[in-house]
C-alpha cells in the first residue's frame, strides 16, 4: 500500500512520458488523476492507522520491524564486501505517528500543487513528467525506513526540483536553481558521510549483520560499543549529530543556511513554491526527529539549548526581515522561515507538548504557507507583479479574495480558531516548561507580534485604503455605476475562479477544522510522540 | 730484411677490410647501378679472401670450397643482375638507381 | 724464393688490389672504374696465390676477369652511349658513406688488430690443393656442387630471357 | 451535565450561528439578514435574562459555581507528567451570569441600534455578521473556565474588533487603527501568554480551579517573584484589552469605527473584558502585583482624564473618558475593592454604552460631523437624546441618585481604605489621582453637554475645506450623501435608535442597584459578588499582612466575627458591621484582605463627601467657562499653552511609540534585511565565488598542463613521425645506408662491450 502511493506517480510521469506532448489536457488530467489517487490511499492509510501504536523504535521483542504499521520490507541490495562484511541495503518502508502526518501533508500539497500547475504552458509534458518524480521521491523520504534508501529518495528529490524551478522559474531561476542544489547537497554530502559512519557502528539485533534500518539505529543497544559511531566515541558522536543537524537544517531552513529559501521562492513557479515550502521544508524537520534525535539521544539532550536559539533567532529574523520586504512572495518566504523557526524551538523543548506542537506546526505550517504561496499566485497572474507597494484598496473590488487572504493572513499569524495558533500555543507551552528553554521561549514570543506586524501591514498596504496612484491595476467604471478593478492583460475572472477555489476551499477547511478541533491530527501524534520523548529521555550528559 | 714480419692472417683481413669497406661504399653512394654492381663484386671478394685465408690459416678445405661456390654464385648473380639492370634501363631509360623509388609507392 | 721478395710482393699485390678498388670506388667514370675493377680482381687473384689456392686464383681471373667484367663492361656499354666517354655518374649519401666506410674499416681494423680470438693454427695449406679439390667436389660437397650447376642453369636462362629485346618493342 | 450549562452553551453558539448565516448568505436575504442578528441576539438574551434570574434573583447562593468541560487535546500519557489533556470547558457562577446578561443586552440594544444606524451601508449584512463573531468570542471569554480558552477568545475579540474599527477599511486612517489595535493587543497578549506559560509549566493545567487548588496547597514550584511576575503579566493582557497606560493608545483611534461598535466593544463589554479577567484571576495575585495594577490603574485613570478635557472630537472625549473609567475599575482591583471595581464595570457598561450610542445618534444626525466644535442647540431639534445622553453623563460624572456614583465611590472607598491599611505615603497618591480624575471627569462630560446640546448651532462656523474633508472621509462608505451642500436639518433619530438609549439610561439610575443611593455596598451586587479569598496569602507573607498582624486591635474585631460569621444574609447590614457583612462569605484567608475590605466600608462616607465634593466642583468648572463664559477657554488654553498642548496631543504618546518602538522596530527590520541579503547570502555568494574561481584555475590547469601534456606527446609523436617518414624514401641505397649504419651501430656497442 506504501509502496503504492510512493510510486503512483512514477507511473503517472510514465504514462505521461507516453502522452504526445502536444496532448496537454491529457497530461494535465492523468497527474492530477494519479494525485487524486494517492489522497485516496492517504485516506485510506489514515483509516487503517492505529494511533496507539508508539512507532519510533524496535517494538515489543526487539522485532525489527517495530511497532511500524504498513510495513514492506524486503532485501533491496546485497553485496558482499569481503573484508567488509555483507551489506545489505533493504527497501524498508512503513509509518508511524510521525511520518503519517507528512504522508497525508504530502498527499494533500501535491494533489493541490497539481491544480495550480494548470496555468503552466511551457513544455507541460517535461514539466508533469518532472513534477511527478518530486511527488514521489517526497512521498518516499517520509515512508522509508531504511537510511539509504531514504538518503536516495532524498538524492532524487533534488534533481527535479532543480529544473523545476531553473526550467519553469521566473527572471534569475538559474541562480535561484543552482544555490538551492548546490546547499541541498552540501547537506546530503554530510549526510552521507555519518550514514555510512553509522552503517558501521550498528548491527541489526536479529540477523547481527551491520545494517541500515533506522529502526534499529534508534535503539542504542544496537550499537557497537567502540565502533566509529559507538557510544564509547563521543566526540564522533557529536561531530556526527552536528553534521547531520547542519545538513537537516539547511533543509529547515535554519537561521545561517537559509538564504535559498527567499530566492528559490521569489523565482520558481508558484506550484513549486507550493510544495517547496509546503512539503520540503518538513523534510529538514522531518529528518531530525526521524533520523537525528533518535540516533543521538545523548547529544540532542546535550544541544537543546542551541537548537532552542536557533529556533528563536529564526522566528524572529525571519519576522523582522519579512517585515521590512517590498516583494509579497518573499515575505511568504521569510515568514515560513519564521514558521520553521516554532518548528525548531518546539523540538528543542525536547518534552510531550513542545514536540507535539512541532509536529502539529510541520502539518500547518504545510498547509497555511501553501494556501500563502497560491494567493500570492493569484495576484501575481492577474498583475504580473508581487510589490505590495503596487497595489491598495483591493478588498473593494476582489471581495472572495480579499476574504480568502485574510483568512489565510490570520491563520499564519497565529489566530486562534485557526489551526498555526494551536500549534504555536503548544510550541510555546513546551518550551516554556522546559527549564533548558523558558527563557528563549520569553525571547521568542515576541515573534507573535512581529508576525502579526508584517502580516496586517501587507494585508493593510494591499487589499485596505485606496488604489494606490502607481497602482498595477486599473479603475474603470462598470455599467452599474460601481468602479470595477482591470488588470493588463488578464482575460480571466477578475475575482478568485473555480479552480482557484477548488486549490484554497479544501486548504481553508482544513485550516479552520484542525484549528477548532485538533484531534484527528494530534491524535495519531502523540503515542509517536511519548515514545520519542522515552528514547530522547536519557539525561546522562557524556561530557565532550 | 729480416726485421720484416711475415705475411699473416692479420695482412689479407686487413686487405679484406678494406675492400668491404670500398664495396659498400659504392654500393651506398654511387648512382649508377652498374658500379653498385661493381661494389658488390668488390664485398664477394672481400669474402671471399677471408675465406681463404682462414681456410689457409687453420687448415681444411671448407673456405676454398665455398670460396668456389660464391665464384659461381657471382657469375650468376653478375649475369641476372645486369639483365635486371638492362631492363630497367629500358623501363627507366636510365640506370641511376635513386631514380628508382617506386618502392616509395 | 726469398722471405723477404716474397713479402714484398705481397704487398705490391695488396696495395695494387686495395688502391685499384679505391679507384674503382672513387672515380665518377665507369668505364674507369670498371677497367680498375679488372685490376682489383687480378690483385684478389694473385693473393688466392698467395694464399696457396692457385687454382681458385686461375678461376678468379676466369670468371671474374673473363666473363664478370666483360658482362659489366657490356652493361656499361648498353647504358651509356660509348660515344662520349669520360661520362661521370653522380653520388649520393656522400657523407654518411664516407662516415661508414672509415667507421667499418676502422672498427675490423681494430678488432682484427686487439682480439687474438683467431690465432693461426700450426698446420696450413701447402702446395697446391687442386686434387684435393676435386677430391673435395666429389665427396663432401657434391649436393651443393649439382646445386651450383642448377643454379647456373637457371641464372643463364633468366638472364637470357630477361635480357632479350622482343619485337613489339621496337 | 448541569441545565444552566446546556443554556449557557447554547448562549454561546447563537451568536456564533449569527455569523455563520450572515457572513454567507447576508446577500440572498431580505434586509440583508439583519433581523437574523437582532432575533438571534433577542433569544440569547432571553436566555441568560433566565439564567441571571436563576442564578442571582431566585436562588442566590454566594458559592455557586456549576462547570462542565470536555478533553479538547489529549496529550496522552506524557512522560514525566502521566496523562496530560487540555480541557476546555464552561463555568457559570453568579459573576458569569450577570455579564452574560449584560453583554447579551447591550449587543442586542446595538444590534437594534445599528439597524438604525447602519442602514444603506453597502456592507450592511457582513457589519452584522461581525457583531455576532464579536458577541459570541465575548460570551467564550465570560464563560469560559481555564486560561487557555480565555486566551483564545480574548484574540478573537481582538480580530472582531479588528474588522470592525477597519469596517471603513477604504479609509485609511480607518486602516490604520485597526491595525493599531491589533498590534497593541497583541502587545498586551504577550505578557497575558507569558503569564499562562508561567502558571503552566508548574501545574500542567489551565484550568483555573485546578491551578487555584494547587496553589493553595502551595504546589508553586518556583519563588513567589515568579508568582508576581505572573500576575502582572496576566494584567498585561488586561493592559492591551482595556487600553491601560501604556497600552491606551490603541482605544482613542478604535473610534474610527462605526459608532455602535465603538458602544458595544469600545466601551462596554471588550475593554471590559480586561478587567473582568483580572477579577477572574484575582486571587492569584499576590500584594506586589496589585500593588504595580493600582498604580497602573490610577495612572491611566487620571491621564485619561486629562487628556479628554482638550479633545474635540466627540468621540474621542468618550473615548478618552472610557479609558479613564476603566483606570478606575483596574484601580479598585488593584487596591482590593474587587466588588466595587466589577461593580463599576456594569454599570459603566450601560452609561458608557448609552453615551456612545447617544453620540453616535447625534453623528447621524449632523451628518458625521463628529467635531463638537460645530455643533451645539441640539437640545431642542433631540429631545430624546439630549435626556438619555445627560443622564448616562451624570452617571459617568458620578453625581449622586445615579449608578455611576454608587460604584466609583465604592472604589474610591476601597482605594482609601488600601492606602490606610498600606501605610499611607505614597499610596496615598492612588485615591487622591481618583479623586482628581472624578473631577475631570465631571468637568470634561460638563464642557461635552454644554458644546453639544446648548447654546445655538455653530455648524455654519465649521471652515469649509475641512467641512468638505470630512464629507470625503466618509461618503465612501455613506449612503445618504444628499444634505451636505444645503444647511443639516437636524432631527431625532428613529425608534430603533433611540429605544436602546431609553433602556440603557434606565439601567443608569441607582434603584437598579442599590435601594440606598448613597451606598451601592447595601446594593444586590456587591454583596452578590464578594471578594473572593486569595491563594496566595499564607504561601507567601507579605507587607500586608504583617502590617495586618501589627494591627491586631483592628482584626481583633473582624476576625472572630469571621469565625463567627453571623452570616447576616437577609437583614441589610450598616456601615458599621459593614465588614462583618464583608467576611460572612466566607473566612480570609490572607488577614490583608480583610482588612483592605473593612478599611473600605470604614472609609466608605469619606469617599462620598470628598467624590460629592470633587463631581460638584468639576461641574461647576464646566458651568463657568462654558456656560457663564466667566473663563473664555481660548484664553486660558492660551495662557497655558504647553499644558493644553500637552494634553491635545494625548501626552505624546503616539509620537513617542512612533518614535521608538515602531521606527526602532522597521530600522531594525531594514537593517536585518540588508545583513540577510548581503552579509549572510554575501558570505554564502562569496563562498560560490571562492570555488567558482578555483574551478576556473582548474580548468585553466586542466586545460594547459594536463591536456597540454597529451597534445604535446601527440605533437612529438606527429613530428618524429614527419622526421621518419623523410626516412622512407624508396631509394635502395637509403635503406642500405640505414641497415649498415644499424651494423656499424651494432658493432659499436658490441665492442664497447668487449672493452670491458
Amino acid at each position: 500500500m506504501l509502496s503504492l502511493i510512493v510510486f503512483l506517480p512514477i507511473i503517472a510521469g510514465l504514462i505521461i512520458l507516453a502522452v504526445p506532448s502536444s496532448q496537454k489536457q491529457i497530461i494535465r488530467i492523468v497527474s492530477l488523476l494519479a494525485a487524486l489517487a494517492q489522497g485516496v490511499l492517504a485516506v485510506l492509510i489514515w483509516k487503517g492507522y492505529d494511533p496507539a501504536l508508539p512507532g519510533i523504535t524496535a517494538g515489543p521483542g526487539g522485532s525489527p520491524l517495530g511497532s511500524f504499521q504498513f510495513v514492506e520490507k524486503i532485501p533491496w541490495i546485497t553485496l558482499n564486501l569481503g573484508s567488509f562484511g555483507p551489506l545489505n541495503i533493504e527497501y524498508f518502508i512503513g509509518v508511524d505517528g510521525i511520518s503519517i502526518t507528512m504522508v497525508i501533508l504530502t498527499a494533500l500539497v501535491s494533489a493541490i500543487g497539481v491544480l495550480s500547475s494548470w496555468t503552466i504552458q511551457k513544455q507541460v509534458k517535461g514539466y508533469f513528467i518532472l513534477y511527478n518524480i518530486l511527488a514521489a521521491a517526497m512521498m518516499g523520504c517520509f515512508v522509508s525506513l531504511d537510511f539509504f534508501l531514504f538518503y536516495v529518495f532524498w538524492e532524487i528529490m533534488l534533481l527535479p526540483m532543480y529544473f523545476l524551478i531553473g526550467i519553469w522559474g521566473g527572471p534569475n531561476r538559474e541562480y535561484a536553481a543552482i544555490k538551492f542544489f548546490l546547499y541541498t547537497l552540501f547537506g546530503s554530502v554530510f549526510m552521507l558521510l555519518v550514514m555510512i559512519g553509522l552503517y558501521f557502528s550498528v548491527l541489526d539485533p536479529v540477523t547481527g549483520n551491520h545494517t541500515f534500518s533506522l529502526v534499529a539505529m534508534a535503539t542504542q543497544s544496537n550499537f557497537i560499543k567502540d565502533a566509529i559511531l559507538g557510544p564509547d566515541n563521543v566526540m564522533w558522536r557529536y561531530v556526527a549529530f552536528i553534521v547531520l543537524f547542519i545538513g537537516f537544517a539547511i533543509k529547515v531552513p535554519m537561521f545561517p543556511f537559509h538564504t535559498w529559501l527567499p530566492d528559490a521562492h521569489v523565482e520558481a513557479p508558484t506550484p513549486i513554491s507550493v510544495i517547496l515550502a509546503g512539503v520540503l521544508l518538513k523534510l529538514g524537520t522531518y529528518g531530525m526527529i526521524r533520523i537525528n534525535f533518535p540516533i543521538f539521544p545523548e547529544v540532542f539532550q546535550a544541544s537543546l539549548f542551541v537548537i532552542g536559539i536557533f529556533g528563536a533567532i529564526n522566528i524572529i529574523y525571519g519576522a523582522l526581515c519579512a517585515l521590512a520586504q517590498k516583494d509579497l512572495k518573499k515575505m511568504v518566504a521569510y515568514s515560513s522561515i519564521s514558521h520553521m523557526g516554532y518548528v525548531l524551538l518546539g523540538l528543542s523543548a525536547g518534552n510531550s507538548e513542545g514536540m507535539v506542537g512541532a509536529l502539529y506546526q510541520m502539518f500547518n505550517h504545510g498547509t497555511i504557507t501553501a494556501m500563502l504561496f497560491l494567493l500570492v499566485g493569484v495576484i501575481y497572474d492577474r498583475a504580473h507583479t508581487r510589490h505590495i507597494e503596487k497595489f491598495g484598496g483591493l478588498a473593494s473590488y476582489m471581495p472572495v479574495y480579499a476574504a480568502f487572504v485574510t483568512v489565510a493572513w490570520f491563520a499564519s499569524l497565529g489566530l486562534p480558531g485557526l489551526s498555526g495558533f494551536i500549534s504555536e500555543a503548544l510550541v510555546f507551552v513546551g518550551a516554556f516548561s522546559s527549564v533548558t528553554t523558558r527563557y528563549i521561549a520569553m525571547v521568542a514570543v515576541l515573534g507573535i507580534v512581529f508576525g502579526a506586524a508584517y502580516l496586517l501591514w501587507s494585508l493593510q498596504r494591499m487589499f485596505l485604503g485606496q488604489r494606490r496612484p502607481d497602482a498595477a491595476y486599473d479603475l474603470v467604471a462598470g455599467e452599474d455605476g460601481h468602479e470595477h478593478i482591470h488588470f493588463h492583460d488578464w482575460k480571466g475572472k477578475i475575482d478568485l475562479d473555480g479552480r482557484e477555489l477548488a486549490m484554497l476551499v479544501p486548504l481553508m477547511l482544513i485550516t479552520i477544522f484542525l484549528g477548532v478541533y485538533p484531534m484527528p491530527v494530534l491524535g495519531m501524534l502523540t503515542s509517536s510522540i511519548n515514545k520519542l520523548v522515552e528514547v530522547l529521555s536519557p539525561v546522562i550528559l557524556p561530557q565532550l | 730484411m729480416e726485421q720484416l714480419t711475415p705475411i699473416g692472417l692479420n695482412h689479407y683481413l686487413t686487405i679484406s677490410a678494406f675492400l668491404l669497406g670500398f664495396g659498400l661504399f659504392a654500393v651506398m653512394t654511387r648512382k649508377n647501378a652498374i658500379v653498385v654492381l661493381m661494389g658488390v663484386e668488390l664485398i664477394l671478394n672481400a669474402a671471399n679472401i677471408n675465406f681463404l685465408a682462414f681456410s689457409k690459416y687453420n687448415g681444411g678445405m671448407a673456405g676454398v670450397m665455398f670460396v668456389l661456390f660464391i665464384i659461381v654464385i657471382a657469375a650468376a648473380e653478375a649475369a641476372i643482375a645486369l639483365a635486371i639492370v638492362i631492363n630497367i634501363f629500358k623501363i627507366f631509360k636510365s640506370v641511376d638507381v635513386s631514380s628508382i623509388d617506386t618502392l616509395k609507392e | 724464393m726469398s722471405n723477404t721478395t716474397y713479402t714484398v710482393i705481397f704487398y705490391l699485390f695488396a696495395a695494387i688490389t686495395v688502391c685499384s678498388a679505391a679507384f674503382v670506388v672513387f672515380t665518377r667514370n665507369v668505364i674507369y672504374s670498371a677497367f680498375s675493377l679488372l685490376f682489383t680482381f687480378f690483385g684478389v687473384a694473385a693473393l688466392y696465390v698467395f694464399l696457396s689456392a692457385d687454382f681458385l686464383a686461375v678461376t678468379q681471373v676466369v670468371v671474374y676477369v673473363g666473363g664478370i667484367l666483360v658482362l659489366l663492361l657490356f652493361g656499361v656499354m648498353f647504358t651509356n652511349s660509348i660515344m662520349n666517354p669520360g661520362q661521370k655518374s653522380e653520388v649520393i649519401h656522400l657523407f654518411p658513406g664516407f662516415i661508414l666506410l672509415v667507421g667499418m674499416i676502422g672498427t675490423m681494423l681494430y678488432t682484427f688488430y686487439t682480439s687474438n680470438g683467431w690465432k693461426a693454427t700450426g698446420t696450413t695449406l701447402q702446395g697446391s690443393i687442386v686434387e684435393r679439390i676435386g677430391y673435395e667436389t666429389m665427396s663432401h660437397y657434391v649436393l651443393p656442387f649439382e646445386m651450383v650447376s642448377i643454379l647456373l642453369l637457371a641464372a643463364l636462362i633468366g638472364a637470357a630471357f630477361l635480357a632479350r629485346f622482343d619485337k613489339r618493342e621496337n | 451535565m448541569h441545565s444552566l450549562i446546556q443554556l449557557s452553551i447554547v448562549v454561546l453558539l447563537l451568536p456564533l450561528l449569527s455569523f455563520v448565516i450572515l457572513i454567507f448568505f447576508n446577500r440572498r436575504l431580505p434586509r440583508r439578514g439583519d433581523f437574523v442578528g437582532v432575533g438571534i441576539l433577542g433569544t440569547a438574551f432571553g436566555i441568560s435574562a433566565y439564567i441571571f434570574w436563576q442564578v442571582i434573583v431566585q436562588s442566590y447562593d454566594p458559592a455557586f459555581r456549576v462547570a462542565w468541560d470536555f478533553t479538547w487535546i489529549n496529550l496522552g500519557n506524557v512522560p514525566g507528567v502521566g496523562p496530560l489533556q487540555i480541557r476546555m470547558g464552561v463555568v457559570i457562577d453568579n459573576l458569569t451570569s450577570i455579564m452574560l446578561a449584560m453583554v447579551t443586552l447591550i449587543s442586542l440594544l446595538v444590534h437594534l441600534y445599528s439597524t438604525g444606524y447602519m442602514a444603506g451601508d453597502k456592507n450592511y449584512g457582513r457589519y452584522f455578521a461581525f457583531l455576532g463573531i464579536f458577541t459570541f468570542s465575548m460570551l467564550g471569554i465570560v464563560l469560559s473556565d481555564n486560561l487557555f480558552s480565555i486566551y483564545i477568545f480574548w484574540e478573537l475579540v481582538g480580530l472582531s474588533s479588528y474588522l470592525l474599527i477597519g469596517f471603513f477599511f477604504e479609509k485609511e486612517s480607518a486602516a490604520d487603527a485597526q491595525k493599531k489595535a491589533f498590534l497593541a493587543n497583541r502587545v498586551g497578549d504577550i505578557g497575558m501568554w507569558l503569564g499562562i506559560l508561567i502558571l503552566y509549566s508548574q501545574f500542567h493545567t489551565f484550568s483555573f480551579a485546578e491551578i487555584y487548588a494547587k496553589l493553595a496547597a502551595g504546589e508553586f514550584g518556583l519563588s513567589n517573584a515568579w508568582l508576581t511576575a505572573a500576575g502582572i503579566l496576566l494584567f498585561m493582557g488586561c493592559v492591551g484589552k482595556s487600553a491601560q497606560f501604556p497600552l491606551h493608545i490603541w482605544l482613542p483611534d478604535a473610534m474610527e469605527g462605526p459608532t455602535p461598535v465603538s458602544a458595544l466593544i469600545h466601551a462596554a463589554t471588550m475593554v471590559a473584558a480586561g478587567v473582568y479577567f483580572v477579577a477572574r484571576i484575582f486571587v492569584l495575585l499576590t500584594p506586589d502585583a496589585l500593588h504595580v495594577i493600582a498604580f497602573i490603574g490610577a495612572s491611566t485613570a487620571f491621564m485619561a482624564a486629562t487628556i479628554a478635557i482638550t479633545q474635540n472630537d466627540i468621540k474621542r472625549v468618550l473615548a478618552y473618558s472610557t479609558v479613564s473609567q476603566l483606570g478606575y475599575m483596574v484601580l479598585g482591583l488593584g487596591v482590593g475593592a474587587y466588588s466595587a471595581a466589577l461593580f463599576h464595570l456594569v454599570t459603566h457598561a450601560f452609561f458608557k454604552a448609552c453615551l456612545f450610542l447617544g453620540s453616535g445618534a447625534i453623528i447621524h444626525a449632523m451628518h458625521h460631523e463628529q467635531d463638537m466644535r460645530w455643533m451645539g442647540g441640539l437640545r431642542k431639534n433631540m429631545p430624546w437624546t439630549f435626556a438619555t445622553f445627560t443622564l448616562a453623563t451624570l452617571a459617568l460624572a458620578g453625581l449622586p441618585l445615579t449608578s455611576g456614583f454608587l460604584s466609583k465611590d465604592a472604589i474610591l472607598a476601597g482605594a482609601i481604605g488600601f492606602a490606610q491599611v498600606e501605610g499611607g505615603g505614597i499610596y496615598y497618591l492612588i485615591p487622591v489621582l481618583g479623586f482628581f480624575s472624578a473631577m475631570l471627569t465631571a468637568f470634561y462630560m460638563g464642557r461635552q453637554i454644554w458644546l453639544v446640546f446648548f447654546g445655538e448651532s455653530r455648524t455654519h462656523l465649521k471652515p469649509a475645506e475641512t467641512h468638505h474633508a470630512a464629507h470625503h472621509a466618509h461618503d465612501s462608505h455613506d449612503s445618504h450623501t444628499d444634505l451636505h451642500h444645503a444647511e443639516h436639518q437636524v432631527h431625532e433619530v428613529s425608534w430603533n435608535m433611540r429605544a436602546p438609549l431609553v433602556i440603557l439610561a434606565a439601567l443608569s439610575v441607582f434603584f437598579v442597584y442599590s435601594p440606598d443611593p448613597l451606598d451601592g455596598g447595601k446594593g444586590w451586587f456587591m454583596k452578590m459578588i464578594p471578594t473572593p479569598a486569595t491563594v496566595v496569602g499564607q504561601a507567601n507573607p507579605q507587607k500586608g499582612s504583617l502590617i495586618a498582624a501589627a494591627t491586631a486591635t483592628q482584626l481583633a474585631g473582624a476576625v472572630p466575627e469571621a469565625v463567627v460569621g453571623h452570616a447576616a444574609a437577609g437583614e441589610l447590614p450598616n456601615a458599621a458591621s459593614s465588614h462583618g457583612q464583608a467576611t460572612s462569605a466566607h473566612t480570609y484567608s490572607d488577614l490583608r484582605q480583610a482588612e483592605i475590605v473593612h478599611a473600605g466600608h470604614a472609609a466608605h462616607y469619606t469617599a462620598i463627601y470628598i467624590s460629592s465634593v470633587m463631581v460638584l466642583l468639576g461641574i461647576g468648572l464646566a458651568l463657568v467657562v462654558y456656560v457663564f463664559n466667566i473663563i473664555d477657554p481660548e484664553k486660558t488654553a492660551l495662557a497655558i499653552r504647553p499644558l493644553y498642548l500637552f494634553s491635545l496631543n494625548k501626552w505624546y504618546w503616539d509620537e513617542i511609540y512612533q518614535a521608538t518602538f515602531i521606527k526602532g522596530s522597521m530600522v531594525l527590520a531594514t537593517t536585518l534585511s540588508w545583513f540577510d541579503t548581503h552579509i549572510v547570502d554575501g558570505m554564502v555568494n562569496g563562498v560560490a565565488t571562492l570555488v567558482r574561481k578555483f574551478a576556473f584555475f582548474n580548468d585553466s590547469f586542466d586545460r594547459h598542463v594536463v591536456d597540454g601534456a597529451v597534445n604535446f606527446t601527440a605533437f612529438t609523436v606527429n613530428t618524429i613521425g614527419a622526421m621518419l617518414r623523410k626516412l622512407q624514401t624508396g631509394k635502395v641505397q637509403t635503406y642500405i645506408v640505414m641497415l649498415i649504419l644499424a651494423v656499424f651501430g651494432y658493432f659499436v656497442f658490441y665492442f664497447t662491450r668487449l672493452i670491458y
